[in-house]
């Protein structure tokens, strides 16, 4: 795979430096590691903050979702790699305005260990700081040992919630609890076809035959369930719900968005081929879709390849999803 | 004969160029069972700190916090966060010291690694440098002569390796490797013999 | 490249399906073609209708772009093929409400003469045409025959452009005014990494080395200007706003907007270290930069590349780019 | 001999079988110019009419369109639409008629040659099928016997497809491959060889 960019070092400073620059209205960069962006307009004064951060190479994750209804602040690292504690501590500074600050982010060894430290750090600043983990990756754990699964694009669905909790002048528990509850309402599955490059590897994260797909595959091209032969669209997304309902029953009357994602390479035209399949799906259980999301909202660069996330909401949550939000990326309302 | 910061500095020049030397090996071992990154975090850490070797003061609690912090600006990665953590442990503990006798050794380690599993919560045993450290601690107990306790931590670090190559990995990134992982060196405790071979200077 | 589809020949059927049904508040079917969609709400009465038409895999581009603001219809064919004149007849059907109907379009052969016997049909229902054609690739052909040249991106400014027209209440042939001058305007440029694949060929467009790229290449693998090795960022960026001043010189004082897009493939990451370059250029030159648009806005499904298109502004054209706009793709204001 | 809807039912017949027969080559000439799918549109345009031969009208005129109608909606792609326009040409011609003689095939292909023309607004000359139309007019011109005008529009359509061969293609997705369409036949050309010999009964 063939990418576009100078050095491989210089990947995510520039790539930083280009978001800031075409997005000035949303993105600022703060403090002088140049790896914590937070929003161009600060929050509402006594807002709490919601934090988060990961490695490079995910747009619109991480740094995408900083904005109004969203996040405060994010802190970035090389690509697919935890930014530093102290980036970390920055950023939770960055989003503090006296009301605490919720961590929320993937489920991931280094990027805890940080968050953790990032803790410690700003506790001489006397912020106080909760977390929220998302472990809705179905495939990288059993549902016994839930709490080691990693966490994908249900991070979305998880900022936008909190984001929305936040927003509405909730204080930094109920913004933890609203937060909570959405990690522990999604579900994803990922199927990957193709693998990225990471710039400074400069070799494929994993290799895979051109007749092949991963099932459960991880976005850093961890190991899936089964690697196979290509299906059709209608067998892939089948397999898919079959997963995501196997670990979260859904039924009649029950209400729920979805999201269908591309991994980055996948083009639209086939993320709505998959949704008809994704719609019958839920319809079929009985089940009412809410603001289903088709696009790409959570990558791995130029992976070819789809995650499904499913959250099922009640009368809150559906209230904080359909609340007005607004970054560069996604607008709701 | 005790450490002190001129001991200290010292062990930072043998550990900056045993990095430098094991690049390769790191990453590629890493590489095996992770994203392949170890030496790159290592020879990072290593020359961040190198380039305030000079600069530390006396105190060693406070040079080794500037140490930590050093290794922590350098990068985010998993191993790099852990050292830290064991190392700013063993700075608060010796805080306001300028020497620090060779028998506190297994004391300062055993303190690291309490640190590091309450950071990294994983458990002992899990096939981690947490087990490089745990079994350093162990063998040095009870030493304080500066030669005995060197090659008893050099002697134990590379046992621990070779004692859990054919276990299976639990922990970070390996554990997704599984049954692969067994017959393979941890990435971290790896790099934990090459550590302490050069701390305690004894090469090859 | 692994696709994932169901049959070929179902492919744009249920792309159309899926994309419908997840947006049932933008799109709709319209008439029995299956290949029509419509503004899932009417624009006002009295509105001059603006459609377009032309291949599928192009997503957002064509269909995507029905929305408030922006067009009322489209008609759709096969991947990469023209859409039959019965389809654009039905299309501007959809569009009509009694002002006329601007055909907004393209320079590609089969979508000109469909588009002209689509305006034979429907005289029969005394609907009053007119046509505006982009011709913003400047390396498809040299600027004394400009008239030859292919419509890529810019057509998303001309749509931008008209639809905004349209909606302030002009009448069709103030809209055809704004379309031509916002097509006049733009100039686009692409450089191709990678082919994708038409799923009913079943192989990819065009073959490329590993490590070689084309500039100019077309958005349907039509040859370039050269091929030869990979560049960095800053020089494939320097290259082709090189080859865009060529073609419009931009001075002191000149306030432009600019569009870094992606083909398909090739990351967000990628575009705002390209877009560094652009900014440095555009503003080195002494002009303003107005609303850049980074991301994916004309692709060919998943081919890596990108295409820079710039739109020199005038103070209407740069009052209508920024009015409001409403899309599933794509929102402004 | 006049040509009457029974004369169009079996030069439909024939021209459809042709289209089966050719699929293959019409898209190998159409992918080494274009994009490989004027086979595709000749034989699903063909398949389109041979559907309604059965149902059409006696007036040769409702006939034609009829048929250029079907052409029309089975695909959008140049060559499809440029067809349907000379069909349609001709259709309005003879409308109301049920007989048409031998003598008025130049008229007729002229005229849908103009009509074609003006859709696609490309010069004669430019090695497409509207060189192959103006060479069957010009060859026909004149004569009216059934056997000689067709032998005259067989033999026409072939010598114009081998002159044009090593000329350069200046119209449609063939001018963009500039020098290299030297020495190729134009797709569009190729398939008008096929179709006229087809209606004309003079294969191979
Ligand atoms: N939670 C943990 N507890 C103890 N040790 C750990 C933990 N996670 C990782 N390690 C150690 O760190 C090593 C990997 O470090 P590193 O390459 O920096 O990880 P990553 O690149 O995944 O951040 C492992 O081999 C293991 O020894
Ligand atoms: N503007 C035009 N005028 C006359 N003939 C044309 C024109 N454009 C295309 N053709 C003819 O049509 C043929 C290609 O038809 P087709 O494969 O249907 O085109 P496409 O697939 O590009 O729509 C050409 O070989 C040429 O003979
Ligand atoms: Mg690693
Ligand atoms: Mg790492
Ligand atoms: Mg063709
Ligand atoms: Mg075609």
């Amino acid at each position: 795979m063939k990418k576009i960019l100078n050095a491989p070092e210089a990947y995510v400073d520039e790539m930083l430096a280009g978001l800031t620059a075409a997005h000035p209205e949303y993105y600022r960069l703060h403090g002088d590691s140049g790896r914590v962006v937070a929003r161009a307009k600060a929050g509402k004064e006594g807002k709490v903050g919601i934090v988060t951060g990961g490695g490079s190479g995910h747009l619109p994750v991480f740094t995408g979702y900083v904005g109004e209804g969203l996040l405060d602040a994010c802190a970035i690292g090389d690509v697919f790699a935890s930014p530093s504690a102290e980036q970390m501590a920055d950023a939770i500074r960055a989003a503090d305005s006296g009301a605490g600050v919720l961590r929320l982010y993937g489920n991931y060894g280094g990027d805890v260990m940080n968050f953790d430290m990032a803790g410690d750090l700003v506790e001489f600043d006397d912020i106080t700081c909760t977390t929220v983990l998302l472990t809705d990756d179905v495939a990288s754990a059993a549902p016994e040992e839930k709490e080691k699964r990693r966490g994908v694009a249900g991070m979305v669905y998880a900022y936008k919630i909190a984001g929305a909790a936040a927003e509405e002048g909730r204080d930094l528990e109920g913004v933890t609890a609203a937060a909570q509850k959405a990690a522990d309402a999604c579900r994803s599955i990922g199927v990957a076809l193709s693998p990225c490059t990471v710039p400074q590897a400069g070799k494929p994260t994993f290799e895979i035959a051109d007749d092949e797909i991963e099932m459960g595959m991880g976005i850093h091209g961890e190991p899936g369930v089964w690697r196979g032969k290509l299906r059709t669209a209608d067998e892939i997304a089948g397999e898919m719900m079959d997963r995501l309902f196997d670990d979260m029953p859904v039924g009649q009357g029950d209400r729920v968005s979805i999201m269908v994602n591309s991994l980055g390479a996948t083009p639209p035209e086939e993320l709505y081929i998959l949704y008809n399949v994704v719609k019958a799906r839920l319809e079929g259980a009985g089940a009412t879709i809410v603001m289903p999301l088709v696009g790409r909202y959570a990558t791995s660069m130029e992976m070819a390849g789809v995650s499904f996330t499913m959250m099922k909401l009640d009368d809150e949550l559906e209230k904080l999803l359909t609340a007005p939000c607004d970054c560069a990326f996604w607008r709701v309302g | 004969m005790t450490i002190d910061i001129v001991a200290v500095r010292a062990a930072i020049g043998r550990l900056a160029l045993a990095m430098e030397r094991d690049f390769e090996l790191l990453n590629k071992a890493d590489g095996a069972l992770g994203d392949g990154d170890l030496g790159v975090t290592m020879t990072r850490g290593m020359r961040a700190i190198s380039e305030k070797a000079e600069d530390l003061p006396e105190d060693l609690g406070q040079a080794l916090l500037a140490c930590a912090q050093a290794f922590t600006k350098s990068s985010g990665s998993s191993y790099g966060t852990l050292l830290a953590t064991g190392i700013m442990a063993i700075a608060k503990q010796v805080k306001g010291e300028t020497e620090v006798g060779a028998d506190r050794v297994p004391e300062l380690v055993a303190l690291a690694r309490d640190q590091m599993q309450a950071r990294g919560k994983a458990e002992l045993g899990g096939k981690t440098v947490l087990d490089s450290l745990d079994a350093v601690a162990g063998a040095t107990a009870a030493l304080s002569d500066p030669a005995e306790v060197a090659d008893a931590a050099a002697r134990a670090v590379t046992e621990a390796l070779e004692a859990f190559r054919d276990r299976k990995a639990t922990v970070g990134r390996a554990r997704i490797f599984g049954e692969k992982s067994v017959g393979l060196d941890d990435p971290g405790m790896l790099a934990m013999e090459r550590i302490v071979k050069a701390l305690a200077d004894r090469e090859g």
